[in-house]
């Protein structure tokens, strides 16, 4: 471990760590964050669910933006994998059929950032309650 | 005055614990732990080679080793066994399971089983009071205790 | 590089680790290792949850899912189901006693609902063996703005205006505690840390320290700044190894870090801190006898003044506060002293840890606001009394502290209120008591811990509370008198008024207060000779009911005394005849009782 | 100065004064147990543990009343503070903490040898203690003694005067405080016999316990064995410290010399001959001051001779030299002591004389000291186990003699020694009080070395109560430096001083083990902290001196007699063989032995 030799050091050490403790400070308060959820069932996975979740992880981290990422199970969607579950706090949550990482670029920066509708979304027979 | 005999491995033991404190009669209670700690008690005569190595009067030594509950001068046990009387434990029925010790063990409290394999003694709280009441053998944690457990966790010992 | 996406937070508190936690982190990093998983998924080893009665716990990050009783054979399962397929394991889920519904996320349980999570705030949830863990979540931020915008003076008056009263029993304002030392020139100045927990049911500074060391660390360093000293000390019990432990792991990493040694931050401020064991007295915890144990005597307190602020370790001016205490220093440095005003009650600023334990469902460390009822504590967080009895007592301070009943369940804890019912804040512990328990023998269980813990050096607690001690177990016995009882009142009052230290001042206060509000209970042993909890030995005897006992012969033979044998009689409809106890030999050790599966066996 | 209310009686004492104190100067009289002071001897014992003296602040220095009851000894006043010493709430106080303090303690009074000096039994009678509603457990340990000091615990109140005494005074470390709670006492390491520990038998915890859990080994009925078995021949010798302070016993003001009416009463007590370990003491002063100047003048010659000489007329003192300084042993005077010295004289040279044999002869001294009890068992003072001296008894043992024996001291006449061992000068007179041996020896080597007479004999700067002292004396142009020192704590920084190269090289230094020297030995009347007792034995002892027609040892004419008659010269032949013993290294070891 390297000498902190001044507070402008103490705080570019603790920005540098932040990410690693990000998880657990935004599990803290999930629902006033954007939450992503990724079916991660066999099929979800075969599709390739698991590189997109960590490419959106990573560019998530690019754009500076708050977003809690959480495995899941089979949505029932099994004909559009890769699906996600993006839930912005105050609105419903929306599933998303068949992300790439462009796709998944897009929902992040359209979507979530901007607030733009994003194409590929699973209608309505999704409803929870 | 009568010449107290040590081991010469022993002596040369403390006599470098003392040198890592300095020598400082300051720090005779930490001398005190490290001494216990590789013996497990403290006799009169390591007392009194901690006293000439520290240079205090050996009453001194006594003086705090007597008055802290964690030094002792007796040998314990193989097994050494605590039973928690903390609180938590006491209004969990600490104390049934204390009698059930001292009955099997033929032991009281401070005592050592005749073929040495168990002491037993009670301390206050080691902190795992959501598994009250609770014991230790050794190291060994043992909570939600009633006397009839007892037995058989004396029988992982024998 | 693959991204951690789940956390899993184990707690290796003492009482955790007591149930196989570290088991369970071994078997989580073999099994995630197993599955390739291991760059995916961290294993975090975290200070104490505070939900004890349920450990060991595991939660499961980002989903907050909290886990309870975890053995280390449901690992496997916890990362089948929940890590890889990312469903919840419903049976090792906290099963809400109220409507029977499983709750995932803590926040939703009772127990941490109306919890405010100040000196505990990192602790599980950050590594304590990780000091960049502490610093991610802004630790050393409060170190740093001190020494980089605030004269010694700022930080005395910051503290002062928080209203932070030391948590270590009496509840002496913090601030102006630093202030007598700072004020007082000398060469060499020592901060003391008292971590000498010696309360019998109090864990909550072991909790901290083991849990967020770092925070001690820190908030030691600014008493130095405040008060002028460059040596830090923390007095520790040798019982807590892994306290002691994460103290060492953290001393070690912050002196790495430049964060203890010379020149903090380039500031030119320079302070170190050592360890000092205890070594098993509790009269310890009391600060002059504190200070000569760790000049290496025997821990004797002394009169006061001079108090250690003027004279202390090695005759230097020292500040000595608690570890509690401490933990509440870097956040009221960061967020300010209006922030932490705004907690708690009028005259009691901020939170208050509490080692909630007893008869009482939730056995555990919690932290609430000061102003919180008794009620509240013991019914919501605690989830009230175990196997649905009834409340009868709840004591805090421990063995300074006295038992409150019934009446004062609505009671806004502070310090003042507590000591206004004949109580007193302590150091945190609190036990819940049910009609299983007999006030006597609590008065009794209380006073035998002092007499130990009496250090012998003033008459008033040497021989006084001794001879309290024998009058309670006369009457425990069945031989007490009502002189007897005015007696007790006298004597206790003599002791609070004459012994030397908090010890002894405070001792007769299990005893008061249980006279106080268990009169009847203490008349009820002395005239009708009868223990009403059937606790007291000598007042009860076992008896079988001879129509109930079908003559299987079990108490028998679980009785250690032979004091059970065959009777002529045979009840109707029963095959053998029935048992019976003779009470002469009868040792009234409950045996046959609880070994009898048709309740014929009860206590007269 | 501030201004403080005691009981209604407004006052003005000086910052830093307790309220114990500012009660006295008020004459209020609040009662104590546990406190003790020698006042301007550096001894204070205020542990604060008894809680008799506990006092009702009213108005502290906030304003308000304080919660509890303040130890008078140990809580100074502060400007405007209010107290009330006999409030009912202190009164009952008071009386509890004694009834519990009674309810631990074996109610043997009649039997026990404090009786009437009981610090505590004064006590109980002042508050009019009459019965003690406690009844409980009562502390029982072992009961021990050494040649000196019996130890019964049982009696102990944790006052701490002894370990205070044990540990600060004398840095002997014998004491401390052991246990705890219920079951704290004041014992050596491991419960062990006192005389197996470091104790040098000083006897000072015997002087300042309250109680009698610590006392003396009565030797008073051996004695009078002694005095009625026809065949033996009774010698007895008193010591210069008694004759100034055993009136006190009688009622008579400390201080008083009872030189005369102390020999007249040993006679009717039936002793044979009443002699003076005065005149030995005389004799001392020849031999040790001749062996300081031998030592010297090797020294300006060049050769080799180990200096500071050290003296070793305090048995206490060579007890602790040999237990802590077993390396140091050629430093003190190889001189036996006065009392030693005396009875060599008596059982060889004047057993002689008289014609009756050694057996049969039988030395009783009169010592203000409990060591000498000790010093006097050694086996380096005995031949073929017959001891030189048989018996030391005290001064408080010879006063409870004399009044056993009906004689009233007030009303004696006065008479004095016989001959030949009774006869003796000031400068033996001045022992008995600190800096005297060290008077005494400059009186007499000054000139011997200058062969001039000393043109002031009172040597002033060696006089008085401070623990250390030192003088430069100019022997015709020899700086002579001398140190003096009580207290074995004292003593021992003299000793690591000179271990470390003597930096301010004395040539000579007398240690005397207890305050103020002999006049405050164990042995003597309790003076219960008052050192104004001490002082006066003082003044009295240098009033002797004064008032003495010979003052300097060299001119004792019985002196002079016996040089001639036997031992030739000072350091000869024969006196060296009689009047000159050797130290043992008797330090406690733990040896290496095998694995």
């Amino acid at each position: 471990m390297a000498k902190i030799k001044s507070l402008a050091e103490l705080k570019a050490m603790r920005e540098k760590l932040q990410s690693n403790l990000d998880l657990r400070e935004k599990s803290n308060n999930p629902d006033a964050m954007v939450q992503v959820k990724v079916a991660m069932a066999t099929c979800g996975i075969a599709a390739g669910a698991k590189q997109v979740m960590e490419h959106m992880m990573e560019k998530a981290d690019q754009l500076k933006l708050s977003v809690v990422f959480t495995q899941t199970g089979c949505m029932g969607y099994c004909h559009a994998e890769p699906t996600i579950e993006v839930k912005v706090p105050g609105k419903d949550p929306i599933v998303f059929g068949h992300v790439d990482n462009k796709k998944a670029d897009e929902i992040l920066e359209k979507y979530v950032m901007n607030n733009e509708l994003v194409e590929g979304i699973i209608p309505v027979n999704y409803e929870k309650i | 005055m009568a010449t107290i005999k040590l081991s010469e491995s022993k002596i040369n033991f403390i006599k470098d614990v003392c040198k890592s404190f300095r020598n400082d009669g300051g720090e005779v209670i930490n001398v005190l732990h490290k001494v216990q700690g590789e013996y497990g008690y403290l006799s009169a005569e390591v007392q009194q080679v901690i006293a000439e190595e520290l240079n205090i009067p050996v009453s001194r030594v006594y003086g705090i080793v007597s008055f802290y509950s964690f030094f002792t001068m007796v040998p314990k046990g193989k097994n050494p066994i605590s039973v928690c009387l903390g609180t938590a434990c006491y209004v969990r029925g600490a104390e049934k399971v204390l009698d059930e010790l001292k009955r099997q063990l033929k032991i009281e409290v401070g005592g050592t089983t005749e073929d040495g394999n168990f002491s037993l003694n009670v301390l206050r709280c080691v902190g795992a009071c959501g598994l009250a009441p609770v014991m230790m053998v050794g190291d060994k944690v043992y909570g939600r205790l009633t006397p009839d457990k007892v037995k058989e966790i004396l029988a992982e010992y024998k | 590089m693959t991204k951690i996406k789940t956390h899993v937070l184990c707690c290796g508190g003492t009482g955790c680790k007591a149930s196989a936690s570290d088991e369970i982190i071994a078997n989580f990093e073999r099994i995630l290792k197993e599955k390739g998983l291991q760059d995916e998924v961290q294993v975090i080893r975290t200070g104490c949850f505070g939900f004890c009665e349920k450990g060991p716990i595991v939660k499961m990050l980002p989903d907050n899912t909290f886990y309870t009783q975890v053995k280390p054979e449901d690992v496997e399962k916890i990362v089948n189901e929940h890590i890889i397929k990312g469903r919840k394991v419903t049976d090792l889920l906290y099963l809400d006693p109220e409507n029977k519904q499983h709750v995932s996320d803590s926040k939703h349980m009772g127990f941490y609902k109306k919890q405010l999570r100040i000196a505990l705030r990192n602790c599980g949830f950050i590594n304590p063996e990780n000091i960049e863990e502490y610093i991610s979540r802004g630790g050393y931020e409060a170190i740093a703005k001190v020494l980089s915008e605030m004269t010694p003076q700022d930080v005395i008056d910051l503290v002062t205006k928080s209203g932070l009263r030391g948590r270590g029993g009496a509840g002496f304002p913090t601030g102006v505690k630093w202030g007598l030392c700072a004020k007082n020139k000398a060469d060499q100045k020592y901060v003391i840390c008292n971590a000498d927990e010696g309360d019998p049911g109090a864990f909550m500074d072991r909790s901290i320290m083991e849990g967020d060391p770092n925070s001690i660390i820190e908030a030691m360093a600014i008493c130095g700044y405040a008060i002028g000293a460059s040596k830090g000390l923390v007095y520790i019990r040798a019982e807590y190894p892994l306290a002691i432990h994460r103290l060492q792991v953290a001393i070690a990493q912050a002196r790495e870090c430049g964060l203890l040694g010379d020149d903090i931050l380039g500031s030119g401020f320079n302070f170190d801190i050592e360890l000092r064991y205890g070594a098993g007295a509790f009269v310890c915890g009391e600060e002059t006898a504190l200070i000569h144990s760790m000049e290496g005597k025997r821990g004797e307190p002394t009169l006061k003044p001079p108090f250690p602020a003027v004279s202390g370790y090695m005759g230097k001016p020292s500040n000595v506060n608690n570890v509690e205490t401490f933990a509440n220093i870097p956040i009221i440095i960061t967020k300010g002293a209006e922030w932490f005003s705004t907690i708690g009650s009028e005259k009691s600023k901020g939170t208050k840890v509490f080692a909630l334990a007893g008869q009482i469902n939730n056995v555990g460390l919690i932290e609430v606001p000061m102003g919180t009822t008794l009620r509240d504590i013991i019914f919501e967080i605690g989830g009230g009394i175990k196997g649905g009895r009834k409340f009868k007592a709840v004591q805090t301070g421990g063995p300074s502290g006295g038992c409150l009943t019934e009446k004062h369940l609505d009671t806004a804890i502070d310090y003042d209120s507590l000591m206004a019912a004949g109580s007193m804040m302590g150091s945190g512990g609190m036990v819940v008591m049910d009609d299983t328990s007999c006030m006597v023998a609590i008065a009794k269980f209380y006073l035998e811990f002092t007499c130990e813990e009496s250090c012998g050096k003033c008459s008033p607690c040497r021989i006084g509370n001794k001879r309290m001690l024998e009058i309670l177990t006369k009457i425990t016995e069945g031989n007490g008198t009502m002189e007897d009882l005015q007696e007790l009142r006298n004597l206790a009052a003599v002791i609070k008024d004459t012994a030397l230290c908090g010890l002894g001042q405070t001792s007769p206060n299990p005893v008061l207060s249980t006279l106080d509000n268990f009169w009847d209970e203490y008349v009820e042993h002395v005239v009708d000779k009868k223990c009403r909890a059937g606790v007291c030995k000598k007042l009860m005897s076992y008896v079988i009911d001879k129509d109930k006992c079908i003559g299987c012969g079990k108490c028998a033979k679980n009785c250690p005394a032979e004091a059970i044998s065959k009777t002529d009689y045979i009840a109707e409809g029963h095959k053998l005849p029935s048992m019976s106890i003779d009470t002469t030999k009868c040792i009234k050790c409950g045996a046959c009782m609880s070994g009898c599966k048709f309740e014929a066996i009860s206590i007269k | 100065m501030i201004n403080v209310t005691i009981d209604n009686k407004k006052i003005q004492v000086e910052e830093g004064t307790t309220i114990l104190k500012a009660a006295r100067q008020a004459g209020i009289h609040i009662p104590t147990l546990c406190y003790f002071e020698l006042a301007g001897m550096n001894f204070e014992n205020k542990p604060g543990g008894c809680r008799v003296c506990v006092v009702e602040i009213t108005k502290d220095f906030n304003g308000k009343p304080r919660r509890n009851l303040a130890p008078a000894c140990a809580t100074d006043c502060v400007e405007g503070m209010e107290v009330l010493t006999h409030s009912p709430r202190v009164i009952n106080a008071r009386r509890t903490v004694v009834e519990l303090i009674l309810s631990d303690h074996p109610n043997d009074c009649l039997q026990c040898e404090k009786s009437g000096d009981c610090e505590l039994q004064a006590l109980a009678q002042k508050l009019g203690i009459r019965n003690i509603p406690f009844k409980g457990a009562q502390s029982t340990y072992r009961k021990d003694q050494t040649l000196s000091v019996m130890r019964d615990v049982d009696k102990c109140v944790m006052c701490r005067r002894c370990e205070t005494m044990c540990n600060k005074i004398q840095s002997v470390g014998a004491l401390s405080a052991v246990n705890r709670g219920f079951n704290a006492v004041v014992a050596p390491a491991f419960e062990m016999n006192l005389g197996d520990s470091s104790c040098v038998n000083c006897g000072q915890c015997v002087q300042v316990c309250p109680v009698g859990a610590l006392t003396l080994v009565d030797n008073i009925s051996d004695v009078m064995n002694a005095i009625n078995d026809p065949t033996k021949t009774v010698v007895v010798q008193t010591a210069p410290a008694v004759r100034v302070a055993l009136g006190e016993e009688f009622g008579m003001e400390p201080g008083t010399i009872v030189t005369g009416k102390m020999a007249t009463a040993l006679r009717q007590l039936g002793f044979d001959y009443v002699f003076d370990t005065d005149w030995s003491a005389d004799l001392t002063i020849m031999e040790e001051g001749t062996e300081l100047l031998g030592r010297v003048k090797k020294v300006l010659n060049g050769e080799k001779a180990t200096l500071p000489l050290f003296t070793s007329c305090c048995p206490g003192w060579v007890s602790f030299f040999e237990k802590n300084f077993p390396d140091m042993l050629d430093y003190p005077s190889t001189a036996k002591s006065p009392q030693q010295m005396f009875g060599a004289v008596a059982k060889n040279f004047f057993a002689q004389k008289i014609g009756v044999k050694r057996e049969d002869m039988v030395v009783v001294s009169i010592m203000p000291c409990l060591a000498k009890k000790s010093e006097c068992a050694r086996d380096e003072f005995k031949v073929n186990g017959n001891p030189d001296v048989d018996f030391s008894l005290t001064t408080r043992e010879l006063a409870h003699l004399i009044k056993q024996y009906n004689i009233d001291l007030n009303n004696l006449e006065e008479s004095d020694f016989d001959s030949p061992l009774g006869q003796s000068t000031g400068a033996a007179v001045i022992f008995g009080a600190t800096g005297g041996v060290m008077e005494a020896a400059v009186r007499t080597a000054y000139e011997v070395y200058t062969g001039k007479p000393l043109a002031n004999i009172n040597l002033e700067v060696v006089r008085g109560l401070e623990g250390t002292k030192e003088a430069t004396v100019d022997f015709n142009g020899l700086p002579v430096h001398v140190g003096v020192c009580y207290g074995l704590a004292n003593a021992r920084k003299m000793m690591e001083e000179v271990r470390n190269g003597n930096p301010r090289g004395f040539h000579f230094i007398e240690v005397m083990a207890c305050p103020g020297g002999c006049i405050g030995g164990a042995g003597q009347p309790y003076h219960h902290g008052n050192s104004d007792i001490i002082r006066k034995r003082m003044e009295a002892t240098y009033r002797e001196d004064a008032g003495k027609p010979i003052r300097k040892s060299h001119e004792n004419p019985d002196i002079i007699a016996i040089y001639k008659e036997y031992y030739g010269e000072p350091c000869g032949h024969l006196s060296h063989e009689q009047l000159h013993t050797h130290y043992f290294d008797r330090s406690q070891h733990v040896e290496a032995c095998g694995e």
